[in-house]
């Protein structure tokens, strides 16, 4: 019967096709909203008011299916492996979530007096203690949002240093690895400064010539993410720490893959002036689908002046409050940051103690190392040597050989039942396949990894068809990109009926 | 697995890091085990003000009545576990809901295109100033009071990276040449409705781009800020989404014009077909993609619209939900209720003997409380009587904030708040 | 490409072959638990205390794993249409499920003293006043814990008050309608009664005939479902009840079916002695995949002395308190019923309000005639009158035509997107199909059942086998019932590894 | 619709209604919105005792740590909003779910069949008497006291209509050849744990089957059942789904011997095999059906083995997740920490002038406490402190009960609680 099979199977509807607004009808509502039964104060005048404004008009069961049958269109970490390089995906305890939402946390007003926030602002100076622990850096600031507003926070507190030494204008020009992060050089340039790009060196690591060289009266800072983004320990960086302060310049650290290092060595002591972390990656709460997360900078007693505001202080009299920074940069976000990530991220760190931080990055640098040597030698690995939290192979020579990229490989791996690892990223690497299984991946999964990554190694000798034509048993196959940016659709237009 | 990969210790795969740094000494609390760890954060929470305690702050963040599906889908675990969508085939949950956000987004704001959300209103509206910098090639903003400090400070931050000059001005027609925006809060930090068209037309006179920095709840009774002018539109999401948190995590509402699409910062998610009809036949189904990328920073790097890359994508899905499920009229009504319910309990205030409800024109939800007594010693007695007071603004320059409070009352203020309010400010003056 | 695709469709897991004890590995955990650093008492004597337990040893974000992939692998109101008849499958606002859950509820303990639970008893007070009034029967009693319970509960109240007349030892039959659900002549039977079995007439309602004839004074009671599993009025049950009343028999009514005429007619003025409700259905607390429910039992005045414990009664003092009536049945849970439950009823209850309550029964029946005259000629119809909640139609054509039967048509649903209806219920009608839309599927949801239905028709006319073998699409095919019933393997009994 | 039905209005689909009584007066409250309702319901809530009240009450119900993913995972609407799995294709949640419960309650009880679980403990404890009287032809059943008065209250109720006779026995040797089972409860209604394997020979000696009601958290700690001879083994599983709620739902486990198994009441869940391979190619794959449902009502119909029909598989699926959760040491260690900590209280409240805590052999949970004044008295004195004590016993048989009141310390029992236990008890000790 097999062949007569997909016949069998009545037309799929074409899901996307109809948003919210093309469904349910007129007059139907999920909820209602309590009559006003008290006297009547007249609107403002017309012209300050709107006409109709469109939306849906679903019934409560109506709009819950819509969702849930969107939900089911989505990949999470709770529904397999999910190794995306740099990206730090891993299980996020429940409980998290649970403490984040206690009412009494939950509730709370970002204007309250500190009397009435006492229960956040404990657990945050507690957070902040951890985290300066954990960096080696004393000071820190919760208030950035994420990885990137957090490097913006960093680069600012250097350029307002650099102005109270009255070296601003003479110092334009800050040092970033080509292997960095597309948000270091974005966040340079959104201070104001010019962009050096430092290559690779054969080890992984920054050119150390090309430092020394660059390195002079019109550096501000370099950029340096530890570990790298090739997974790699960056070599003698305590001594580039060292040669940056000899030239007057900073070294600010990308710290986004603190997982890998967690518990085993500390930005401060390796001479960092001001690091910022990803606490939605290194300290487990959950991402979202593209945030919140949280980004914490934490520098040094000489920068702590300039840290965003608020920042905690202890009173004398026992109370926890917000307070400016005597030269802050000033504020990131209207009021305090993303409390409820950094609550769940400090849950995280109590959970674990140092103790489970340190199996932490032990755990995920084994996996990593683990799932290097199963793939070992069916894949070019342009950077042979034992990695720390991820390994990125390269998709080169089943490029050259047999037409397939990492493109399809990626796709490919959707067939298989996995979440794709990061594509094409870091840039030195050419058909990158950047991949990092964390710490709560099993070995079975890493396994299982390998055993699929091995299995397209073999099908884009034997089947490319299939490698480009992935992935075949998703809810979609390949999307025209291309069509979408060129003539772009971007909000709903107005369109047919029914729920 | 250390046999296989031809180490004898866990010690060994760190033998890149400086042995001088290695292992160092970290003071941390013990491990805490599940149970012991939500009766420590139960216990810290009890910390807080309890949350039936009658609490009249507004000021940028605002109680609402949110809808129970928007707190159940939004916990679905495909949606809160799930990373940015790069892999488009298995992340249509994500991507959809992010082009129903931006649908939504676009007709609260009356724009033309919206991002899938910024981190907050203020690091929004900061973006705006930055993008009307890049498209007059100006300067200098000018920030039309009163507007929440917290959004001015965020701004002033931002600028000074850019270089940007920040002007506060009190009228629209203080915008000149320099400037590359004028902005304007709606409704207004001391709590009045603006009209927003006089401003958008002092600002294009001016050759600058007009800024709206509008409440998207209220823009269920209030025009659209798109059909009196405006060419940006920000605003702030969270209060729709669930509790505050204590202000955060939010999510920054970014909606523009047109021609400003590629100059917009963040995530725009646009929609697509397949390439190829589907293995059982028919057309190529509709789907969503990451679009327009080449302005974002992992393409364009130190030549990108902004740097950011992670934002708050589960906080705008909690957004959408509550939009929606209100709908057309219960947002109008929703919007209205909280109109007539501050209206009322504004007038229980002034009526009390003692007490005046100053108003700078028409308003929404706030309104400034002038008691028998200073502001900080209305704000200490009621505190003493278990209320936590409107915010002090009698530092403010305008005429109306002089020794007042700014209380909000909104349609999910409880009336036995407002009740005991009234009891205790007639009590203060009484004793006054 | 197409035919190849199948190819390209990498071999999916037999998920269902590995139980979370063949996941994992030794030493896994999913939460620990707190040390103990007191003083150990020695523990009893060995002989008290068991050698190892044999549970699964997963990480936490294993089981979650498990767990949320069972449940994609399952189909629930919220993923779509799901019209088993007599079972109610409404749509569950969420918001009762929210205040159920309120930990001033969830944390009561059962045997609190009644000061320290009257938020609780309070509610059900209120809940209790409500179904008086909606049943026009005047005693409520709450512990039910589902239908059937109720059932049993109402029985046994019969057979008390019968042994009060002294007429139990005489009084040892009870006659059901051959259309009764199950559990009706199983919990005579558990009564220890005799059934009697009344034929169903032409009109679809009980034949009066056989009961005047049967109705002697050797019974103790007749069960009667209104509207009964036909999805039809029971006509001139008002003057059977007379007849019963005559008769010095009781009149028992399963009120299974209430949300058909909910605030149109009440038992109890029809002439009821006692009836039981199934607020998992009515009243829309969700079904659970198989409970928890709720079957209050109501009744007259007449045998309000025989409720089962506890019910409930409100003081002088104003309390609320849990007290045994002077003749009760005696307990039917070890506490006061399925608590939970009944906030959830009562929640949704006053959400509704009457305006409400009718609305649903209105919209009830009329979808499900919308329902019967939009599939009106495709399938046989063997009481083609009006309906009330649910239509019940019958495959004797497409089986007798086609060789198809209902079975093959319910699975042939699946693939069209739907939940299939009850099949073979009620027995009197062959090749049943009992289809019960409910009040919250929209038109369109409808009509595209319907529709399904139709090409199934269709289907079974053109391709019989391609509903013989269906489902294709589900997760999994047609399982072999016979041998899991005559070789049962009921519990995990060992196997492999790996999480 | 209306028309295409072919009525005018929807009065018109009730004419099968008798007018006399169509539509009649029902008073019931006006309609709530979803905001009013929450309020009500949070402000009825408030009226129930404190959450965080110190309470000693167990006497069949027990404060637990359940682990957090116990409601994460059952909260998953696919599970919550399904009917019972007729369909096994698109309900193998719910099936194969089941069967990791029949799994987990086998093992605990060291019974050779499960079924999905019953109403609750009293329930499926007095269909265990059903069964037995059934397969023994014998219409009487011995309870060996201590038991559960609601348990032996449900075992008359299901008797009664069974024309069982219940006897309430003191020891396993009153079993007679009347008795169809003897009935013993672990730990026993006063907290003591029993030797089961002597009652079990009692009852196997007198041709009567033995059935253990059996606490499933303490089997974690104590022998399993079916090792000391049971021939079922019933229990409650609530307490290990989640917070007690007053009392229900619940879930009862329910156990037996493999020869019994077609007498069992309940649904049964089995696995199977596809009838085919599935289209993909491959062997046919594993699922799971409800089977052996020739005992069930809805065929059989009065020749039933019950007349159950929906029970509570969520309330099974949570007790599940909890138990796997733990997994075999967590179990063993809560239990452990239950007992540790119940008897470290016990021996403090002991140590209190005027106290005793007498004991009928070794225990798990709870313990009985004598004070310096009436039981009634010091209950009293208790809740006037803001403490809700143990369980009343003073009015039991067994003479260690005599003045005593029944408290439970469990591993969730904040010591905080206990602490103020201890401050209060010395308190009123040093008052009398
Ligand atoms: C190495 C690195 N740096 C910076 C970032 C930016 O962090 P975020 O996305 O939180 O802004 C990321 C992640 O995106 C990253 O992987
Ligand atoms: C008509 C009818 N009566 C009785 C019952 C039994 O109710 P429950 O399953 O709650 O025991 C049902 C549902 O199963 C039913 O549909």
């Amino acid at each position: 019967m097999s062949p007569m099979r997909p016949a069998r199977r009545p037309r799929s509807e074409d899901f996307g096709a109809r948003l919210s607004f093309d469904r349910g009808a007129p007059g139907r509502r999920a909820v209602d909203v309590p009559p006003w039964d008290g006297e009547r104060t007249p609107l403002p005048d017309a012209h300050l008011l709107r006409d109709e404004v469109r939306l849906p008009e679903l019934s409560q069961g109506g709009l819950v299916r819509y969702y849930t049958a969107l939900s089911a269109r989505n990949y999470g970490i709770d529904s397999g492996t999910y190794p995306l390089g740099s990206c730090t995906m891993k299980y996020n305890p429940k409980v998290d979530d649970l403490v984040a939402s206690l009412p009494g946390f939950a509730t709370a007003h970002p204007q309250s007096p500190p009397e009435e926030a006492q229960g956040t602002l404990r657990t945050l100076l507690e957070l902040r203690h951890g985290l300066a622990e954990i960096t080696g850096l004393p000071a820190v600031g919760l208030a950035p949002a994420a990885g990137a507003h957090g490097e913006l926070a960093g680069v600012l507190m250097i350029t307002r240093a650099l102005e109270d030494r009255g070296e601003l204008e003479l110092r334009r020009r800050i040092l970033v690895p080509d292997s960095a992060h597309g948000t270091n050089p974005a966040t340079a340039a959104m201070a104001g400064f010019a962009v050096t790009q430092i290559p690779t060196g054969p080890d992984g690591s920054l050119d150390r010539a090309t430092i020394e060289q660059e390195l002079d009266e019109t550096v501000a800072a370099v950029m340096v993410t530890v570990p790298n983004t090739l997974g790699l320990w960056e070599q003698g960086i305590e001594e580039v720490a060292e040669l940056i302060r000899e030239a007057g310049a900073y070294l600010y650290g990308d710290g986004a893959n603190l997982n890998a290092i967690m518990g085993r060595v500390r930005y401060g002591d390796l001479g960092f002036d001001v690091v910022h972390l990803n606490l939605h990656k290194s300290f487990s709460t959950p991402h979202g689908g593209g945030g919140p997360g949280a980004g914490p900078v934490c520098c040094t007693q000489e920068l702590a002046p300039y840290l965003p505001t608020p920042v905690l202080e202890e009173g004398a009299d026992g109370l926890v409050r917000l307070v400016a920074p005597e030269r802050s940069i000033g504020r990131l976000q209207q009021f305090h940051g993303n409390v409820g990530v950094l609550i769940r991220a400090y849950a995280y760190m109590r959970a674990l103690g140092l103790e489970g931080l340190r199996a932490v990055s032990g755990q995920a640098v084994l996996n990593a190392n683990y799932l290097r040597v199963l793939m070992h030698g069916h894949y070019d690995l342009p950077y042979d040597r034992p990695v720390l939290h991820e390994v990125v192979f390269s998709g080169t020579r089943q490029r050259r050989e047999h037409g397939v990229r990492t493109y399809d490989i990626a796709k490919r791996l959707i067939d298989h039942g996995f979440h794709p690892p990061t594509v094409y990223f870091p840039l030195i690497v050419e058909e990158a396949l950047m991949i990092e299984p964390t710490e709560t991946e099993p070995p079975e999964a890493i396994e299982a990894f390998a055993e699929a990554m091995i299995a397209i190694a073999e099908e884009s000798a034997e089947d490319p068809e299939t490698l480009h034509g992935a992935p075949w048993t998703a809810p979609l196959g390949r999307l025209d990109e291309a069509t979408a940016a060129r003539r772009p659709v971007l909000r709903w237009q107005g369109g047919e009926d029914g729920e | 697995m250390l046999e296989r990969v031809g180490v004898e210790d866990l010690a060994a795969l760190f033998a890149d890091l400086p042995a001088a740094y290695r292992d160092p000494v970290i003071e941390l609390p013990p491990q805490l085990t599940e149970p012991e760890l939500i009766a420590l954060l139960e216990q810290r929470a009890a910390g807080n003000a309890d949350p039936g305690r009658p609490n009249f702050l507004g000021a940028g963040a605002y109680r609402r009545s949110i809808p129970s599906i928007a707190a159940h889908l939004t916990s679905r675990s495909e949606f809160v576990t799930a990373y940015t969508p790069y892999q488009p085939e298995i992340s249509q949950g994500t991507l959809q809901t992010a082009f129903e956000y931006q649908s939504v987004v676009c007709e609260l704001s009356g724009m033309d295109v919206s991002n899938t959300g910024l981190y907050d209103v203020a690091s929004a509206t900061a973006e705006a100033c930055l993008l009307a910098a890049r498209v007059t090639k100006r300067n200098a903003v000018a920030l039309l009071e009163p507007i929440h400090p917290g959004t001015a400070d965020v701004v002033r931050t931002y600028a000074y990276g850019a270089g940007i000059r920040v002007d506060l001005v009190t009228s629209g027609d203080e915008t000149t040449g320099e400037h590359a925006c004028l902005v304007a809060q709606q409704p207004d930090f001391l709590g009045a409705i603006a009209d927003l068209e006089p401003l958008a037309e002092a600002a294009h006179a001016a050759g600058a781009l007009f800024v709206a920095v509008a409440d998207p709840f209220a823009l269920g009774l209030l025009r659209a800020p798109g059909d009196a002018g405006a060419d940006i539109v920000t605003g702030e999401g969270r209060d729709l989404a669930g509790a505050p948190a204590y202000g955060g995590p939010s999510v920054g509402l970014f909606a523009a014009r047109q021609q400003y699409l590629r100059q917009m910062p963040g995530r725009i998610v646009g929609r697509t077909k397949e390439l190829e009809a589907p293995p059982d036949g028919g057309e190529p189904r509709t789907g969503y993609v990451l679009t327009l990328q080449a302005r974002e920073q992992f393409i364009r790097r130190e030549r990108a619209t902004s740097n950011v890359s992670t934002a708050q994508a589960l906080i705008a899905l909690a957004f959408t939900v509550t939009v929606q499920a209100l709908g057309p009229r219960g947002l109008r009504e929703a919007a209205e209720l909280c109109y007539q319910r501050a209206h009322a309990a504004a007038a229980r205030v002034a009526a009390l003997p003692g007490y005046e409800a100053p108003e700078r024109g028409p308003w929404f939800q706030e309104f400034l409380v002038r008691g028998p007594v200073p502001a900080a010693t209305l704000s200490a007695e009621l505190a003493a009587r278990g209320i936590t007071a409107g915010l002090d603004v009698s530092d403010r320059a305008e005429p109306e904030a002089r020794e007042a409070l700014l209380f909000a009352v909104t349609e999910a203020t409880p009336d036995a708040h407002v009740a005991a309010l009234i009891e205790a400010l007639a009590e203060i003056g009484a004793q006054a």
